[in-house]
């Protein structure tokens, strides 16, 4: 059942990649309906499989599937397994059961695209490698799909390949996830040289020295910082909203970029053994949360805000991790999963119903034309700002509360953690406010030819404003999974304040853009950490690079380019001495002559 | 002794002797026909070195009071020297007729010249060594300004036997020392002397010993008694090069190693002494090597760039003739590098030979340039001998250096082996370079044609046959040269 | 002054200095003759050491045959005019030559002193070569007996010397184009 | 003042031996070269007769015999080879020969 | 057991396949040389199959082969073979690159097709002689008979500066391996010495070299490792390189780099560690770090490539850095990975060169800073050129994965620095090879072609054919790696 979960994307890739890769071959089109059916049908049935697999998972334990011997060297010995354990089986049902929703989804909203089948195929090779990352039995397998998921990421982000910006954001967000990556791939180095092995049974439980085990940790939360978008690494993850929609609302709000968490969460018994470890991860979390929520209030682009809304919302959850409640984490990571899915595709069902317009200042009063799409998003704005009974609620609250209490928690880290929250309200709220009131702000005619989406692209929206609104109620299953942090109930007061930090930044956002003539505010990276960045690596790249490329032609090539001239240079002046005389060279003979008898009998005597 | 058995060792020799009679007369009978004088004087190298051959295992004897000792070296080398001579007589041929310089002097004089160098490397005696040495090189001087009307002929005559009669009084004079010090010119007498005498720091018999050598460094052009080498080959009629490159040569540094061998440098009181030479050899080595790995790669005329090769290679035989000193190691690496060189340079100078004539300026790189569209075959051969030149496998030249390497290794001189390694790879680029000329770049408007014959053509596809030959199976060859002892 | 050592020093100074005019005469012709000279005192030279066979032979083949070789070959190049060679050179080069040629001569000085102290290898004192039959006739012995190689040995030399000199020294022939 | 003695022969010979060696490295005259030679020779002549002397043996004067045969074919040659370059160049001067040059 | 003939037959093979190129007409060259190749490669997967497939290296074993043969018997030299594990996989490698080579069309079948075609397989005897080598001489005397063909390969269809870079190759290769010869020599004399008897076989050399001192053992060690540092090549030694690589006709570029670059590998793996174990012990910090500054120097000189060929060159330089280190780490599971990642590089860089030559023969060049976007119009070539990129930077699930990641895991237990050094070059690596495909293929069709860019034709069936094949390796290999180390 297991290995079946993974098998049908698997199938879906490669019958969707021949199939395209042949008819582009022979010049001719896949058809968008058919491709995305089987790619669709793959996913249901993954779904199916994973559903069917949850229920087979013991009270306490796991079930293994060993398929076969990846590669043994030594003592070292790699075997391909899958491992369904509670933990795993929350993610592959988020992963399958909303990538199937958005599966379905991207069946109406690609269909005029040439290259649909290719999409789909990339679609379900994501799945495929997501599927691998929370089932992998052995660090290399986890690897496989973590550096997989970067792969389709990759190429999704960079689906438009003819657009140079959209390539650019791709390899932007491969390269910096390879930065992570190399810490992972460090990461197991020490997990290999201190447990002797790499399956994660025994790594898990590897007992580390207080340094290794510092080092360990920060290497792990490395990764997680580069494939969850945290700080320092997080900047990828806005300009990755250069991918189609539906992409940015599986691979980069729903799924691979909480796999960080996952990544912890799986690990936590190591993790936890490191305090400055713990704190540091914490401290990231929190940070993230606050800057990237600023920065959020800043955007006009609509994805773009949903992005850096999906980076902020990962930073709670790795706020969680980091005081040790990664249940409350994993929590997180479901709900948002709902949430923030929901809130892309409404928002592609608004650039879709707009012909491609992403401008918030360019919408408004679209509540009307956009019924579906604006009661959906509704559910997920209730969601995102926390406000009961609605699913984010829940895990968020979850999240404040451990902040505090734990024991690793601080008042300074619920204190930003409350920031964070009042601003998500705000920027989301603003969001709202201008895509769905008042007065319409683009052309007439642009607004007359908004329309609802496509059936298959309403019925996503619907399923996952369903489970916005419940999905909070399904926390039980998630604390199973990490008993030691059993959901403690929840303070009133705690409630009751995160509710009132929402509400507070909803109405001044709401207060603010309620102005019948909204002043259209310019795009402002706060901080200016992209610029730094390109400027530090870029240029830090470019410098050391060309400081290379001086080396490789000044030295390396001088060095050999100065052995031949001085070679010849000596021959040349070896050669100055045959001057054709012949009296000359008998002279230079005998001064050679009487040199060496000089020597000679000298040495003699 | 009976005047029988003189003469049934001396029978190559003799033979020899007659047939530059012979041909004398042939060429007096029939003075409007070179075809005689050629037909008689390969006729009589032929039964030269047949006859050599024949009784080469014979054991060696000392005949004529001790003057003169024919032994398997001497059988051998003469042999040797019969093939060169039957391949310059076959090689020159076509060249001769094309210069206009077919005279049959040339084949007396190669006949005189060989009959020389196979004296000198039997001699005994420093005084028939003298002699011997002047048979080898009047010869060889008139051959150098062979080409009478041209002044550079004229000139490389001049220069070499300048520089040789006063070289020639060099080692007499260093002979006179010898005798001084020793009282005997005879080499079995010096050798005694040297085991009785309780050291080695006579002076005299140290500066003689010193001269004698000095003069034989100048015939195997070890730098820095190198200079008239380069000016010689270039003016040198071609075949004559060839002649001055392989016959003399070879035959130069067998006596240089007989005379370094000279003293019982392994007796006791002598170490000193034997130290002293060795260091003296070492820095002609590096000097040889360096002068002529360097000085070849600047080298756009290819009889000059062959002199600096021979510079070069008597560098590496340095090498084996400091191996040689060593206790327990023979002169076998010299041997065999000498005859490995040979082969190959036979056929290299003949090559050389088959250029139309352009002025008197000789063949330059650029006569080269694009050969393989315009001559595949001579492109083969041409870099099949150079390979062999520069040492590549699968020729005969990798065996040579691989011999002197090894046993130089073998005797301690791992730095110096160093150097010459490093040095055959610059000069390595210089014999390649003719190579990516023919192969690589087109016809230059101003090359060279090139047009063989076929009898120039077959020796240097015999040279060739030889080079790779011995290149893939050296083991019998390997195997005779180093059960030959050198004669003291 | 006993008269061995009167004769060396005279033929010494006459050997030395007329080498010197070798030399340093501007006419070849001058040159030639001081080599006469020259060859005459190392005859008087030989007659000191009761080398009289040497000192004949000296005489009648340097003086007699190869000087007049060379004043032949002299008059038919007409080459008795003083020629100023010795000028063209540079004063560094002569310098140089003249202080390398000190030095060789000084280190083969040095090196001929060291036999003033050696004892004989043979015993063929004057009288004992006097009881032999006198200088020539033990001379011929020797070189009919162990040099008859050498002897021999030379007649080729002589005969390579002839070739070659002909070959040089001969005119146009067949097979063989240009003006000479 | 001392009695003569054989090594004051040797003396004068290397002196006679080094003005042959520097005429023969000062002259541009070949003709005046070959007879540096030929002066080289006779001292070497000198130094075997009379290392000879002092060795009581007659092999130097048996030398001596040879290296005139030499000595004479060897200034034939060299004569032969004058004329030849006088042919060719009307001159015997050495410096007119300095075309072979690197 | 499988008899020694094998050996024989193996290393014969090519040599009448020469022979036999000769006498096959010009225009059937091609097809010759191809199927010719192809049989090469089955029969040398056919006789080292018992190696090739046996599951454990113990199970290997059994059909390791030994063969000597004796030829020059005065100086002690015979002609010494050993076929076993690693071995075995590096024949299958100059075969199947031979193949690939051989496939490419190019001016190398239109002008003298004969002497392409009979250089090829001579330089396949030479490598097959110079993987199978346990005779110093034997491998020394195949290591120089490379050079033969592939100056031809340079010299007569190399590109216009194809005379200078033949030169410094060959000058620096020469001067690297003379000193080998150097080394070889002290090493026989040692053997010489100890025994009174001339050998260069290297079980006799083993022997002897146990009870010599390491100081006397240091520089015949250094001779060996400046020989393949020069040969793999390692920075700072790798001078020739680029030129040789941008001037050498695709085929040879794609031998040079496949499987030229493995024999310093193997030279190390046959002959530096065992002989020199504690020279290379004492070193190990200082080799360690050269070759974590050759990934990532010549990682840095990638990225500042403004055209493929020379991009490539230097990536390979930086993956044999990845190989060296594994070697380096001194453990048979560092050997091993070092072979597995070069079987990577191997089919890796051929594919990529390959492919590489497609694109230089739609586009007319392969400068990288023109915009080029061909991917619109050749998908299916562009697709295997991904691939090939995928497989370079070594994604899990390809060939390289597995032994870039041994390397490092074992490369880390020697030396943590170094390792981690060497992995940022993981991530230069993504920089590069992902700019190069960025630059060739995506972004919009740029005007710097020449009109006729899109005029032809997506890669041809038997092209495809060739890239499934190589395809499939990487895939089976990022699987089932283990079928390559059995050293």
């Amino acid at each position: 059942m297991i290995t079946s979960m993974i098998l049908f994307p698997l199938a879906g890739f490669v019958i969707n990649g021949a199939w395209s890769l042949w008819s582009a071959r022979n010049g001719t089109r896949v058809s968008p309906r058919v491709s995305g059916s089987i790619a669709t049908t793959a996913m249901v049935a993954a779904f199916m499989a994973a559903i069917m697999a949850r229920a087979q998972i013991p009270a306490t334990g796991s079930i293994e599937v060993d398929c076969f011997r990846w590669f043994s060297l030594g003592s070292l010995s790699v075997d391909f397994k899958l491992r369904l354990d509670a933990l795993s089986s929350i993610f592959t049902l988020v992963i399958t059961g909303v990538g199937a929703m958005i599966h379905l989804y991207s069946v109406s909203y690609m269909e005029e695209d040439e290259a649909a089948g290719k999409y789909f195929a990339y679609l379900n090779l994501f799945c495929f490698m997501m599927l691998n990352l929370v089932l992998g039995g052995t660090l290399p397998q986890v690897f496989l799909g973590w550096e997989g998921v970067g792969l389709a990421s990759y190429l999704l982000i960079g689906f438009w390949y003819r657009e140079e910006a959209n390539v650019a954001a791709g390899q932007k967000a491969f390269i910096m996830n390879r930065i992570g990556d190399l810490g992972f791939l460090i990461a197991m180095f020490i997990g290999y040289k201190y447990s002797g092995s790499l399956d994660l049974t025994t790594v898990e439980k590897v007992i580390l020295p207080a340094g290794v085990g510092t080092s360990f940790v920060l290497l792990i939360f490395l990764a997680c910082t580069g494939k969850s978008a945290q700080l320092p690494l997080f900047t990828w993850l806005p300009d990755a909203m250069a991918g189609p929609t539906p992409v940015s609302a599986l691979i980069h709000a729903a799924t691979m970029v909480t796999s960080g968490v996952y990544l912890l969460a799986r690990l936590s018994p190591v993790i936890s053994q490191s305090a400055t470890g713990m704190a540091v991860i914490a401290g990231i979390g929190a940070a993230t949360a606050l800057i990237t929520a600023i920065i959020a209030c800043f955007q006009r682009d609509i994805k773009k805000v949903l992005a850096y809304s999906t980076v902020s919302q990962l930073g709670f959850m790795f706020a969680a991790c980091g005081v040790g409640a990664f249940g409350a984490g994993v929590f997180h990571v479901m709900t948002h999963a709902f949430f923030k899915a929901l809130l892309f595709l409404a928002a592609g069902s608004v650039i879709h119903g707009l012909h491609g317009e992403q401008d918030i200042f360019k919408m408004g009063g679209l509540k009307k034309k956009l019924p579906v799409t604006f009661w959906t998003f509704t559910a997920g704005w209730a969601a995102i700002l926390g406000l009961p009974p609605f699913s984010g609620f829940f895990s968020k609250d979850e999240i404040l509360h451990q902040a505090l209490v734990s024991n690793s928690g601080s008042a300074w880290l619920f204190g930003v953690l409350l920031i964070a929250a009042v601003l998500t309200a705000f920027y989301m709220t603003r969001l709202y406010r201008l895509v769905f009131f008042g007065t319409p702000r683009m052309d007439q005619a642009k607004f007359d030819h908004a329309h609802e989406s496509p059936v298959p692209m309403a019925l996503p929206l619907v399923l996952l404003g369903v489970l916005s609104l419940a999905g909070g109620f399904a926390g039980e299953p998630v604390h199973l999974a990490h008993p030691e942090s059993a959901l403690s109930t929840p303070t009133w007061v705690i409630m009751i304040v995160s509710v009132i930090a929402a509400a507070i930044g909803a109405t001044i956002a709401f207060r603010r853009y309620s102005v019948s003539e909204v002043k259209a505010e310019p795009t402002s990276d706060v901080f200016r950490i992209d610029a730094v960045y390109s400027k530090l690596f870029g240029g830090g790249l470019g410098v050391i690079a060309s400081a290379s490329q001086w080396l490789e032609e000044r030295v390396v090539q001088g060095m050999i380019r100065m052995v031949a001239a001085v070679t010849d240079l000596s021959g040349n002046m070896i050669r100055v001495l045959q001057v054709g005389s012949a009296q000359a060279y008998l002279l230079m003979m005998i001064i050679a002559l009487v040199v060496m008898v000089f020597y000679f009998m000298k040495g003699v005597v | 002794m009976h005047m029988n058995e003189i003469i049934q060792t001396l029978m190559p020799w003799l033979i020899l002797a007659a047939g530059i009679l012979v041909t004398l007369l042939v060429s007096v009978i029939r003075v409007e026909s070179k075809r005689p004088a050629q037909f008689s004087a390969l006729l009589t190298l032929v039964l030269t070195g047949v006859s050599a051959l024949q009784t080469v295992s014979l054991p060696g004897e000392a005949i004529f009071s001790g003057s003169i000792e024919i032994s398997s070296l001497t059988r051998i080398l003469l042999a040797l020297f019969s093939l060169i001579g039957v391949l310059f007589v076959v090689g020159a041929d076509r060249y001769l007729s094309k210069e206009k310089i077919h005279l049959s002097d040339y084949y007396h004089l190669l006949l005189i010249m060989i009959l020389g160098a196979g004296i000198m490397v039997a001699a005994k005696d420093l005084v028939v060594l003298f002699i011997a040495l002047e048979v080898m090189s009047l010869p060889a001087y008139t051959l150098a300004g062979f080409r009478r009307n041209d002044s550079r002929s004229n000139e490389a005559a001049i220069k070499y036997f300048v520089l040789g009669g006063a070289v020639g009084a060099v080692f007499l004079l260093g002979s006179a020392f010898l005798f001084g010090a020793t009282g005997s010119t005879q080499f079995p007498a010096i050798y005694s002397w040297s085991r009785q005498s309780v050291t080695g720091s006579n002076l005299l018999f140290a500066a003689g010993h010193f001269l004698v050598i000095v003069a034989f460094l100048f015939k195997v052009a070890a730098a820095p008694f190198h200079f008239w080498k380069p000016d010689v080959y270039e003016g040198a009629p071609t075949p004559v090069t060839g002649l001055m490159s392989t016959l003399v040569a070879v035959a130069s540094f067998v006596t240089l190693v007989r005379l370094i061998h000279l003293p019982a440098l392994d007796s006791t009181g002598w170490e000193v002494y034997a130290a002293s030479i060795k260091t003296t050899i070492r820095v002609l080595a590096v000097a040889s090597l360096v002068v002529g790995s360097l000085v070849i790669i600047t080298q756009k005329n290819l009889k000059r760039l062959f002199a600096y090769s021979s510079i070069s290679q008597s560098g590496y035989l340095m090498l084996g003739v400091l191996a040689s000193l060593q206790p327990g190691h023979g002169i076998a690496p010299v041997l065999i590098y000498l005859f490995g060189y040979v082969f190959a340079a036979v056929g290299l100078f003949v090559l050389l030979s088959q250029s139309e004539p352009r002025g008197d300026t000789g063949v330059e790189l650029v006569d080269l340039t694009g050969l393989v569209r315009r001559s595949p075959l001579r492109t083969a051969l041409w870099s099949v001998l150079l390979f062999s030149m520069a040492g590549m496998p699968f020729t005969v030249g990798f065996f040579t250096k691989y011999f002197i390497f090894i046993s130089s290794v073998g005797s301690g001189e791992t730095p110096l082996v160093v150097l010459a390694a490093m040095c055959a790879v610059v000069s390595a680029y210089a014999y390649l370079r003719p190579i990516g000329l023919m192969v690589m770049r087109d016809a230059d408007p101003g090359a060279a044609q090139w047009g063989g014959g076929f009898w120039s053509q077959l020796v240097v596809v015999v040279s060739v046959i030889l080079v790779v030959f011995l290149g893939l199976m050296p083991n019998a060859m390997i195997q005779y040269l180093k059960g030959i002892p050198l004669i003291h | 002054m006993d008269f061995p050592l009167l004769a060396f020093s005279v033929f010494s100074t006459i050997a030395i200095l007329g080498s010197l005019l070798v030399i340093f005469k501007k006419n070849p012709v001058s040159s030639a003759f001081a080599l006469v000279l020259v060859f005459f005192a190392f005859a008087g030279l030989y007659a000191l050491l009761g080398a009289h066979l040497v000192a004949a032979l000296q005489i009648l083949v340097y003086a007699g045959a190869i000087m007049v070789l060379f004043v032949f070959v002299i008059m038919l190049l007409n080459q008795d005019e003083p020629v100023h060679d010795l000028e063209a050179t540079g004063v560094i080069y002569r310098v140089v030559s003249a202080l390398t040629v000190t030095a060789l001569g000084a280190i083969l000085v040095r090196a001929v002193l060291a036999s003033k102290s050696m004892t004989p290898s043979g015993a063929l004192t004057d009288e004992k070569i006097a009881s032999l039959g006198g200088n020539m006739k033990a001379i011929s012995e020797q070189l009919f007996t162990d040099r008859v190689f050498h002897f021999e040995l030379t007649s080729f030399l002589l005969l390579g010397a002839i070739v070659a000199t002909v070959t040089l020294a001969k005119r146009k022939s067949r097979g063989e184009e240009g003006e000479v | 003042m001392t009695a003569f003695e054989p090594w004051m022969l040797l003396v004068v010979s290397i002196l006679v031996f080094c003005i042959g060696l520097l005429g023969l490295i000062l002259r541009k005259n070949l003709l005046v070269m070959l007879m540096s030679i030929e002066l080289m020779l006779n001292a070497v002549n000198l130094c075997f007769v009379t290392f000879s002397k002092m060795h009581q043996l007659l092999d130097g004067h048996l030398t001596v015999l040879f290296v005139m045969t030499v000595a004479a074919a060897e200034s034939a040659v060299g004569l032969g080879l004058v004329i030849a370059m006088f042919r060719n160049l009307r001159s015997v001067d050495s410096d007119q020969i300095q075309l072979l040059r690197d | 057991m499988e008899t020694s003939s094998s050996l024989s037959f193996l290393l014969t093979i090519p040599l009448l396949a020469v022979v036999i190129s000769w006498v096959i007409p010009k225009a059937l060259q091609r097809i010759y040389a191809i199927f010719g190749s192809a049989l090469i490669l089955a029969l040398t997967v056919y006789e080292t199959s018992g190696i090739l497939f046996s599951s454990t290296t113990e199970a290997a074993k059994a059909y390791f082969v030994d063969q000597r043969l004796e030829w020059v018997s005065e100086l002690g030299l015979s002609a010494g073979f050993r076929l076993d594990g690693v071995s075995a996989w590096f024949l299958v490698l100059s075969a199947l690159t031979t193949l690939v080579a051989f496939y490419l069309r190019g001016i190398w079948y239109r002008k003298q097709p004969r002497l392409f075609v009979s250089m090829g397989f001579f330089l396949l005897f030479a490598l097959n002689s110079a993987f199978l080598a346990t005779d110093l001489i034997t491998f020394y005397l195949s290591y120089e008979a490379v050079f033969i063909p592939m100056i031809f390969m340079v010299g007569v269809w190399g590109e216009n500066q194809k005379a200078s870079a033949v030169f410094r190759f060959f000058l620096m290769s020469f001067a690297g391996s003379i000193l080998m010869l150097v080394a070889m020599f002290q090493l026989m004399s040692m053997h010489h010495a100890a025994t009174g008897q001339w050998s260069s076989h290297l079980p006799d050399i083993l022997k002897v070299v146990a009870n010599v001192p390491v100081e006397s053992l240091l520089w015949p060690g250094a001779g060996f490792l400046l020989a393949f540092a020069i040969k793999v090549p390692l920075v700072p030694f790798h001078g020739w390189l680029k030129e040789v690589y941008v001037n050498a006709p695709m085929p040879g570029t794609i031998w040079m780099s496949a499987i030229l670059s493995k024999l310093g590998v193997v030279g190390v793996i046959r002959f530096v560690l065992p002989l020199f174990p504690a020279v290379i012990k004492e070193y190990q910090g200082a080799l360690l770090a050269v070759s974590a500054v050759s990934v990532i120097y010549a990682a840095l000189l990638a990225i500042r490539s403004n055209e493929g060929k020379t991009l490539l060159a230097y990536s390979s330089i930086s993956h044999l850095g990845f190989v060296m280190l594994g070697l380096f780490s001194l453990s048979s599971e560092g050997s091993n990975a070092g072979v597995l990642l070069s079987v990577g590089h191997a089919v890796t860089s051929g594919m990529l060169f390959y492919l590489l030559h497609q694109v230089e023969e739609r586009s007319g060049n392969l400068d990288l800073t023109t915009s080029k976007g061909l991917a619109t119009a050749y998908p299916v070539l562009f697709s295997g050129l991904f691939i090939a990129v995928l497989a370079s930077v070594s994604l899990p699930g390809t060939l390289n994965f597995g032994g870039e990641f041994l390397v490092l895991l074992n490369a880390y237990r020697a030396s943590a620095l170094c390792t981690i050094l060497a992995a940022l070059g993981v991530i230069l690596g993504a920089v590069y090879m992902l700019r190069f495909f960025q630059r060739l293929g995506l972004g919009k069709t740029g005007t710097a072609n020449p009109v006729d860019v899109l005029v032809k034709k997506d890669l041809s069936l038997a092209d495809l054919l060739m890239v499934v094949l190589l395809v499939g390796i990487v895939i089976y290999g990022g699987i089932n790696p283990g079928i390559f180390m059995k050293g």
